[in-house]
């Protein structure tokens, strides 16, 4: 990662709200924004307040890492070229904001699963651009 | 806004028309339904066409070049699954607005091997789709997740999903426009492979092409035409509200909830004067959530209500006599006219094996995700 | 049908915009005519989005997640060029149906390196396509041909549809709205290298990206916001009627009178009556033949009355005061949207440098091959 | 062209309306259909009389192969791949049909196109395709 950049590569994130810092010892974590008139929390940015309407600039938030597993499905058939089974999740933040994420670290079958169990996100290299530049995803497990 | 009449119905067999252009099928359901209605493009004052994979291709105009030009407006219209009954409340308006008497609606696809798992996932950074990487925008994920929400609130169990299966494969087995028609027991069901858990193929609908026309007129002039004119009671259209998670798990409940209380109103009915259902089954779960949706039953009692057999023809309330999306196939821009065409054929005694005796009322119910939801009431 | 007023506009300068998504542009000129009707999402009843390339994306949902959802009917519609002033339409309809009180229409589109070269050609036998073999389906040979047509006809010159372009980049000098801000000479245009004869390089509409928007609403309620409402006194679209060449030559001439005509008797409005015109000069022979389409000159007249600058701002009767396609460019489905919004800032005394002064009636005319025409007609 | 035939392959038109017998002495022509109730005469196949809404089958017509030319522009840039300049016509043919098509030999200048100069058709192949089979199009050009 680090080598990448000196080499003028970047770690880029697969979705625009996975925010990665320029320095290294920053984790990286997942941007949202908040309504300043009514309090409403989007994961990544938008124009206008869809709750309240309120053009008023955002508040730019810090996600936690940590949420619990709202629901799941065990994907067997996806997209040509997708690798399955895998575990296509909405995980709910406490901040107020659903994520949809892969659940990885327990094999892909709905006994390894609980309603509102603990997750915790973490980042992964999963694939290196045209360009060089590696790109980094978000993926939740259960929380140790 | 004046009362608004459906006069005639046209839908061709879905299946797999590889030779055919998109705009032929969609003629061919035309002239059907104008025939049905003993009219010629002549008569027609507006051609509303719903087409989604090639919605930028004057598939309406295209139609006019087939079976008459005479110079009328025409709109074509998009709206995920519900393209074709949105293109259908085009028509609606057109009549009930008091600009134009008699309008028509065609509703089309061509799916080629697209399927449901076209479209969604959407563009990620570096080139790189985030499907499968960062969860799942595909429709089998999305239905699944939406179905183990119901588990997850009510302790629904996967058979019963798979029950709705069987039922709407029994139905099919009357339905010569369905493309499958093969009952399949419950072990049949449950033992096929898994699609996205919990739906197993024979949960999910089939990609197939497909057209389906409407006729739509004033009240007054359907009364010249027939003795029994189906009534349009309602054509309701929404949209998404703002909720907190259907930002990220597209929320399928709460728009089809918002519709069916905008529809029961329009109206002047509600869920129990309805004498028959087709709604949206793009996968079995989906069929769950909507019974409860739709008023059919209350909060939770959905897997109740399949599990008494309540929503087969002969039941309280027949749901998807056709054998739905399931075994009909899911032609996105046909779907929305095809399933109103079903719920007429019903009204006006014309549905064969599969006809609910003495139906009066019926609700035809599509949903789009990204999202749009339509429903449309007919009655005698 | 009651009548309906245009409370708001909102257009963002045509252009390139690669790093935004299309329904980012969109949202944009939303807001702005939602801030000039001095309105929110929440004072909106319906939604209608015009986008062509995009047109199964659901770009009029994407546009309420970013700035407001609230459940809404969302339709989306195609039309080819005509695919924003249809859009219009229904919120046109929607709000003269009595339906509902106040509706958006939003065009808007990313053209990427496509421009009018995209579309047309068509699947031929055998995997090759016809184009270039068998003639040209692609716009610049089209309304080459139209162009020709007209010399035919009438002797029309090269310098003739020359100056129209001339005329058009001199408006656009005061559009900031517009793509390109370039005066050019009558040599500059006739040494540029030929397109499709007899359009060169500057007579032809460029590439780009934009988006357009307006807030309709009840002449009632226009009436409460402001004391000097605008009316929209027409919205009328027409296809193609049965004309024996049309199968083969788009008879874009046909439409365009056919729909002026309608249009004229549904305002109550004569040619005579416009203080300016925004019509679709995709090309430049296109705007000599609307000249006569929508009525300005008689017929065989359209030359003369480009010789003797009778549409320029300033002129008898000004047409494309904004630059036109040819300056502002043509992102299709914006420009429907975008050239209403013209018409109303003129109308408002809003035009700036432009301005069309005491401009109390005006049109806007779109036409999309495949074929759709529509007409608008504002009235202060 | 027979050799292709003899070994499985075959020529095709470049659009349908192009008709190709199965007898090689029988000259390839644009095939039309005419309106049994008013008429009208269409290139190619429709479901219905576009102009009387007649459903009736229509007849087959074989369309004339000299016509007269109504219009035409010259292109000099295409869609890309698209080899430039040509004639891009509009003829006429007595039937009452148009026929979209280019014109060959002839400079594509307008000074050597007249308006309802006579012109006539012929085909040529212009492409063979992935399964080997001669892709006919066909073409105009200033009538002998
Ligand atoms: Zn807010
Ligand atoms: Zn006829």
């Amino acid at each position: 990662m680090a080598e990448a950049e000196t080499q003028g590569k970047q770690v880029k994130p697969i979705l625009p709200f996975l925010h990665i810092s320029d320095n290294p010892d920053e984790k990286p974590y997942l941007a949202g924004s908040k309504c300043k008139s009514c309090g409403a929390t989007y994961l990544g940015a938008r124009m206008a307040c869809s709750k309240c309407f309120s053009t008023e600039p955002m508040e730019d938030v810090k996600l936690s890492d940590k949420g619990e597993l709202h629901v799941f499905s065990i994907v067997h058939q996806s997209a040509p070229g997708i690798p399955t089974p895998y575990v296509a999740a909405i995980v709910d933040l406490p901040e107020g904001v659903s994520v949809r994420c892969n659940i990885e670290g327990v094999e892909p079958d709905p006994k390894n699963l609980k309603f509102g169990m603990p997750v915790e996100m973490y980042t992964e290299i999963v694939h290196t651009d045209r360009d060089g530049n590696d790109i980094m995803a978000f993926k939740f497990r259960p929380a140790k | 806004m004046r009362e608004v009449a459906m006069v005639g119905a046209g839908m061709i067999k879905f299946g797999r028309y590889p030779e055919k252009g998109v705009h032929e099928l969609a003629a061919q359901a035309a002239l059907l339904a104008l025939q049905d209605a003993d009219m010629t493009m002549k008569d027609v004052e507006l051609l509303a066409s719903g087409n989604l994979y090639q919605s930028s291709a004057m598939i309406g105009q295209r139609i006019m070049k087939e079976i008459g030009q005479t110079g009328i407006p025409v709109i074509n219209v998009a709206n995920a699954c519900a393209t074709g009954s949105t293109a259908y409340r085009e028509a609606y308006m057109a009549v009930a607005s008091g600009a134009y008497d008699t309008a028509l609606a065609v509703g089309s696809e061509q799916m080629g091997k697209m399927g449901l798992l076209g479209g969604g996932g959407g563009g990620g950074g570096g080139g790189i789709s985030p499907e499968g990487i960062v969860g799942s925008g595909l429709m089998p994920a999305v239905f699944g997740q939406a179905g183990v929400e119901h588990m997850r609130n009510y302790g629904t169990t996967e058979e019963q999903f798979a029950k709705i299966a069987v039922k709407n494969h029994k139905h099919s087995m009357h339905n010569p426009y369905s493309q499958y028609q093969v009952e399949m027991s419950l072990e049949d069901v449950m033992n096929a492979r898994t699609i996205a858990w919990p739906n197993t193929l024979y949960m999910c609908c089939p990609t197939g092409d497909g057209a389906a026309a409407a006729v739509l007129t004033t009240m007054e002039k359907a009364k010249q035409l027939t003795t029994e004119p189906i009534k349009v009671a309602t054509s309701t259209l929404t949209s998404d509200p703002y909720t907190e998670r259907d930002l990220t798990m597209p929320d399928v409940n709460t728009l089809t909830k918002n519709a069916s209380k905008l529809a029961y109103e329009d109206a002047g009915v509600g869920a129990e004067d309805l004498d028959l259902v087709e709604l949206h089954d793009c996968f079995a779960t989906a069929e769950m959530l909507h019974y409860e949706n739709l008023g059919l039953c209350g909060e939770g009692e959905a897997g109740k209500l399949i599990d008494d057999k309540e929503t087969y023809v002969g039941g309280r309330i027949p749901v998807n006599a056709s054998g739905g999306l399931l075994s009909k196939g899911h032609p996105l821009g046909a779907t929305g006219v095809a399933n109103i065409c079903e719920v007429y054929w019903h009204l006006k005694g014309q549905a064969g094996g599969r006809q609910v005796e003495g139906a009066k009322v019926g609700l035809a119910h599509v949903i789009g995700l990204g999202s749009a939801c339509t429903i449309h009431i007919l009655q005698k």
